[in-house]
């Protein structure tokens, strides 16, 4: 299935939403979504939600024989994988722009930047050492997968525990089930954070974004993804073209970055510490089973957080006579179908309702506009000022 | 062309329906008759054990080689068994050149069960050294000719050519750590059981067809494989979608492949003793 | 009977998907369509089918594939191909969670996320996995550590209407006496997921009925 | 065309393959109307979607169901959006599983001289003339007296998103008391496509992104709820609107 075309509409009513200054879920320009962590039965099972965005994590390990150039380090490796479920235009089993860009973030800024410690998954030098294989799957693409598998799949590495080992007199190793020992926890000396920025430029003035939504990502003109570490170390810049930014515009997207990066990181880890303590003292991991809320669940519950925290006083109804209402009302009911009616009614005059009108009419004639086109019984208009 | 051909090539659904409103099949069987079976051990003198089997036209080729390798960590004495299927473009112009499709995959993938739920072979029987040494079999399966009924013609085939495998005797040197293959000295697999598959399509709630052709497979929609042992247990029983059937259609089916089991093992046994 | 749950409309941006667990296994299936095919699968008289299923961890396997196989085969059987010709219906299924029941997990999440699009359909579907233990008992719905004492495990996928069956898979030996025995189990234990579906509906559409 | 809620009596919740009633043309002389979801066969009429039953008062059934996928009907009005120009047609994209075609002609005023221009991007709102499963689908945006009567290119300006069908079914009815409440806080125009878009045009852009979140509500709340909140929706909005 092919993507569904993007209209011109769509994308001049984001950047001129943007230039009243509002976006379309109603965040600030540097306000990101609500991001909700879960943990699966098994260690190292994560799925991480942006807002709508949704990212699955599996953690597998297995033994292997080390690098000949690197005999005593463990290896990790990334996979991201995208699926129709994404999205309906992705194809099964197909690479894609997106997918080897999102690739190329988590090889530098989980693989690259040694985040985690590779030694520690050594079992025995030049023999056989751990391969920890990162799994990320996109299940719903609402814009800035980026962040998503960089959050899912760093929350999983640091949820996971390997299992034990025990090295037998000949060199094979033998390896044990959690039943047997328990597993050992995996060692991340940095929590690495990527924070994706999105860049519109009109009219030679740059609107800075943070967390893109799809929509936004689609009509954007260009985007820097930072990936770096609350220790202050920058571990990846991608910023592909389309757009010239200033040398100060990315020096304070990198101050912003790093002035959220410790708060995501502490994020992170707290979700995670807080999954794992629960283990200790339950008996049972509950996994996913009735803790994923949909993604209607939590659009529902956005709208009434919004709601509430803006809202506290009462708000008051414009004071308009109701018969009046019902008057314009009355006027503007009337529907037909142009297949079936025999009636004569009389041709209307269509005007090109342009922009320009509605902004200068004066209320009764934007009434009489909005009258046309109630004609049809599919527009409605209400004018009661 | 004669008029049958045209008829057949203008309206294949009606032309089918009239064989099977007389209770025969375009070949001229009944229902549940099945083909004849041939089957052929040996004819792959390169392979540790082969045969060539024939259901009708459906002609498949198994040969099995024996290779030498360590045991997984997880079960340090056991061997391991491959089955592997092949459909190329040659055997029927349905199959096309590429990775392997769905109908090589599924029937890989029912061998394999077949062979783990049966206990075809117990796998300890194939470690030579404990933690060291294990024959792994890699048994491959190859169409040549497709005329309908695979699953049930890749088992016998297999069967047959596990019955056929020798494998050389292995001694094994602690102190150096090294292996030598005497390929003067072999011996035979023991098989634990030997399971025979029957294929049904399904046409129509009162209509199914035992054994069917590729032609009979296109008009039906879905099959029902049923694999039975010896003594008469259900190993498997594979109906992947297709037409619904009721639970007492399955019955007649085990009844009938029963009667199979018997004549398909004695067959396979006639051939490897010869 | 290991707890069933679902849930509706879990993702934004399919046409319709289902998360759904049985036990502790947990799958969620997406279904897009009817829409766009390409030029290669285009069908004169009726649409094509495409599943997918995806393993949580790495790349599917021979053993996954088997899977879609199963699924599409019975998928095909049930929605109402022929309505919309020259389309194409994606069903996408990741497994999120494993305890031994992924076919009859994703068998179960397919069906509701098809209810969930409002593909059309002949019936829904259920599946029901049993095994058989040692001592002869027939357990519904195991879990994995019952899976692996047991002699031989049976997935049935039977359909809505006249509880006939649609699909069956069999691991293990079973003589004819127990198969018709965990058949019957499986068939008993079915009208209970269908009733499950019933209800997940019933929830889904009893908010509109306040529209009015 | 809309349906008129409240109009038709609930039946129930049903799902694929439930009987609905026996009927059978050769004993039952009352005729009876089935509608979209519903199959009749072997003299039984079933579901074939899931959702509410409902029947009017004209004998007609039809399952209501709730679906995003667009599947396009003959008469339904849809917002297109051009994807490019091909001899004397537009090809236009309506959701639905192929595109829909518009001749250059079929809108009001034009003729082979005076023809329509229109950019890949822009948005058309039309209806269906031809809509079956074994036909591409095509457009119009004239009634059979050749006139616009609304339909044609939607103004630039406005806002346009996509929602549920049943939600675009129920807000296409202008007497809706939802759209009515809306009206009690801004003046502004809505038009809705029976493919899912609905495009929103007022004064301010503000008022037009609060539009938009206030019926992108009903997406997951019932319409009592979503009445409730409307002025919320405004309320967390206007801080914008004094900037």
């Amino acid at each position: 299935m092919k993507e569904v075309p993007l209209s011109t509409c769509e994308r001049t009513s984001i950047v001129s939403a943007l230039q009243a200054g509002l976006r379309y879920d109603n965040r600030e320009f540097l306000e990101v979504r609500d991001i909700t962590l879960t943990f699966g039965k098994d260690y190292g099972c994560c799925t991480a939600t942006i807002g709508q965005t949704r990212v699955i994590a599996q953690v597998t390990c297995e033994v292997v024989e080390p690098r000949p150039s690197r005999p005593n380090e463990g290896k990790l490796s990334v996979a991201v994988h995208l699926s129709p479920m994404a999205a309906p235009h992705f194809e099964p089993g197909r690479g894609n722009d997106l997918v080897d860009e999102l690739q190329l973030i988590l090889d530098r800024n989980i693989k690259e930047s040694r985040c985690l410690d590779l030694e520690s998954l050594c079992i025995m030098a030049d023999e056989s050492v751990w391969h920890l294989r990162v799994d990320v799957t996109v299940l719903n693409h609402a814009g800035n997968l980026g962040d998503a598998c960089n959050i899912a799949s760093v929350a999983a590495l640091r949820h996971f525990h390997r299992p034990d080992v025990t090295v037998e007199e000949d060199g094979r190793v033998t390896v044990h089930t959690l039943e047997e020992r328990e597993p050992i926890p995996t060692f991340m000396k940095k929590v690495p954070v990527c924070l994706t920025y999105a860049f519109f430029i009109v009219d030679d003035y740059c609107y800075m974004l943070m967390d893109p939504s799809e929509k936004e990502e689609r009509v954007m003109s260009g985007k820097l993804i930072v990936g770096l570490n609350p220790h202050g170390e920058i571990t990846s810049l991608v910023f592909p073209g389309r757009v010239s930014l200033q040398k100060e515009q990315i020096v304070s997207c990198i101050r912003n970055a790093f002035s959220k990066a410790k708060s995501s990181a502490e994020m992170v880890q707290k979700a995670v510490d807080e999954d794992i303590e629960k283990r200790k003292s339950l008996i049972k991991p509950e996994g996913f089973i009735n803790c994923l809320a949909s993604d209607a669940r939590y659009a529902r519950q956005r709208i009434m957080r919004k709601i509430k925290t803006t809202s506290k006083t009462e708000f008051k109804i414009p004071q308009e006579p109701v018969e009046d209402l019902q008057e314009s009302m009355d006027e503007i009911q009337i529907k037909f179908d142009p297949f079936d009616s025999d009636e004569v009614t009389t041709p209307m005059k269509v005007k090109q309702h342009t922009a320009k009108k509605v902004k200068v009419s004066k209320p009764r004639e934007v009434a009489s506009e909005s009258e046309e086109e109630e004609e049809e019984g599919k527009l409605t208009s209400q004018d009661l000022q | 062309m004669t008029t049958m051909d045209i008829w057949k090539t203008f309206e294949p659904d009606t032309y089918y329906k009239s064989f099977l409103e007389k209770n025969k099949r375009p070949d001229g069987r009944g229902l549940m008759s099945v083909r004849p079976i041939t089957v052929k051990v040996g004819t792959i003198t390169t392979a540790d054990g082969s045969s060539t089997v024939r259901v009708g036209h459906t002609t498949v080729i198994c040969g099995i080689k024996a290779e030498i390798a360590t045991p997984v960590l997880r079960n340090p004495n056991q061997g391991f068994i491959v089955p592997n299927v092949e459909l190329y473009p040659c055997c029927s112009h349905m199959f096309k050149i590429g990775p392997p499709g769905e109908k090589a995959m599924a029937t890989s993938q029912f061998l394999k069960n077949v062979i783990s739920s049966a206990k075809v072979l117990d796998l300890t029987d194939l470690c030579i050294v404990h933690n060291k040494l294990a024959w792994c079999l890699y048994c491959d399966v190859v169409c040549i000719n497709y005329d309908g009924n695979l699953y049930d013609a890749a088992l016998i085939a297999l069967m047959a050519a596990l019955q056929n495998v020798k494998l050389p005797a292995v001694s094994y040197d602690e102190e150096n750590d090294k292996a030598s293959v005497d390929i003067e000295r072999t011996l035979p697999i023991t098989l634990k059981a030997r399971p025979v598959a029957s294929t049904f399509t399904v046409y129509s709630d009162s209509i199914q067809l035992m054994d069917p052709t590729a032609e009979d497979e296109t008009q039906g929609s879905g099959e029902v494989t049923v694999v039975l042992l010896e003594n008469g247990s259900l190993c498997t029983t594979h109906k992947p979608g297709g037409q619904l059937i009721l639970p007492n259609i399955l019955d007649t089916f085990v009844d009938l492949a029963k009667q199979r089991v018997h004549a398909v093992n004695t067959l396979i046994g006639k051939e490897i003793n010869e | 009977m290991a707890k069933h749950a679902c849930q509706l409309n879990f993702l934004s941006r399919s046409d319709g998907s289902a998360l759904y667990s049985i036990g502790n296994t947990v799958a969620l299936a997406s279904v897009n369509g009817p829409g766009e095919v390409k030029k290669s699968n285009r069908h004169y008289n009726r649409s094509h089918l495409e599943v997918c299923y995806s393993p949580s961890t790495g790349q599917s396997m021979i053993g996954e594939r088997t899977l879609e196989s199963v699924i599409l085969h019975t998928v095909e059987q049930v929605i109402l191909v022929h309505l919309h010709p020259r389309t194409a219906t994606n069903v996408t299924i990741q497994e999120m969670q494993s305890d031994g029941l992924a076919l009859s997990t994703s068998v179960n999440a397919t069906c509701l996320a098809l209810l969930d699009a409002g593909v059309q359909m002949k019936s829904p579907f259920a599946a029901v996995t049993c095994c058989l233990t040692p001592s002869g008992t027939i357990i519904i719905e195991p879990t994995e550590a019952e899976l692996k004492e047991s002699e031989a495990l049976a997935t049935f996928v039977f359909d809505g209407q006249a509880l006939n069956v649609l699909s069956a898979h069999q691991e293990g030996c079973l003589d004819s006496e127990n198969f018709y025995a965990c058949l019957r189990k499986c068939q008993t234990a079915a009208k209970d997921v269908l009733n499950f579906y019933r209800r997940i509906m019933e929830e889904k559409y009893s908010s509109d009925k306040s529209y009015n | 065309m809309s349906l008129k809620v409240g109009g038709a009596e609930i039946i129930g919740v049903v799902l694929p393959g439930d009987e609905i009633l026996q009927f059978n043309p050769d004993v039952n002389k009352e005729r009876i109307c089935i509608g979209p979801g519903l199959r009749w066969e072997d003299n039984v009429v079933r579901a074939t979607k899931p959702g509410i039953l409902k029947k009017t008062t004209k004998k007609l059934y039809y399952v209501d169901t709730h679906q995003k996928r667009y599947i396009p009907q003959r008469r339904e009005f849809v917002i297109g959006i051009v994807l490019k120009k091909k001899g004397d047609y537009y090809t236009i994209d309506i959701g639905g599983s192929e595109q829909a075609t518009i001749s250059y002609l079929s809108f009001e005023n034009a003729s082979k001289k005076t023809r329509k221009e229109m950019k890949p991007g822009d948005l058309i709102f039309g209806q269906l003339l031809v809509a079956n499963k074994d036909m591409e689908p095509e457009m119009v945006c004239i009634d059979t007296y050749d006139r616009a009567v609304g339909m044609g290119s939607l103004p630039e300006g406005g806002i346009m998103f996509n929602v549920s069908l049943h939600v675009a079914r129920l807000i296409v009815n202008p007497e809706n008391p939802f759209l009515l409440n809306i009206s009690k806080k801004v003046q502004y125009a809505i038009v809705t496509g029976f493919n899912g878009r609905v495009w929103v045009k007022a004064k301010k852009q503000s008022d037009m992104v609060a539009i938009m979140n206030c019926i992108l509500m009903l997406e997951v709340m019932t319409l009592k709820e979503a009445n409730d909140n409307v002025f919320k929706v405004f309320e967390s909005f206007s801080r914008h609107g004094l900037k």
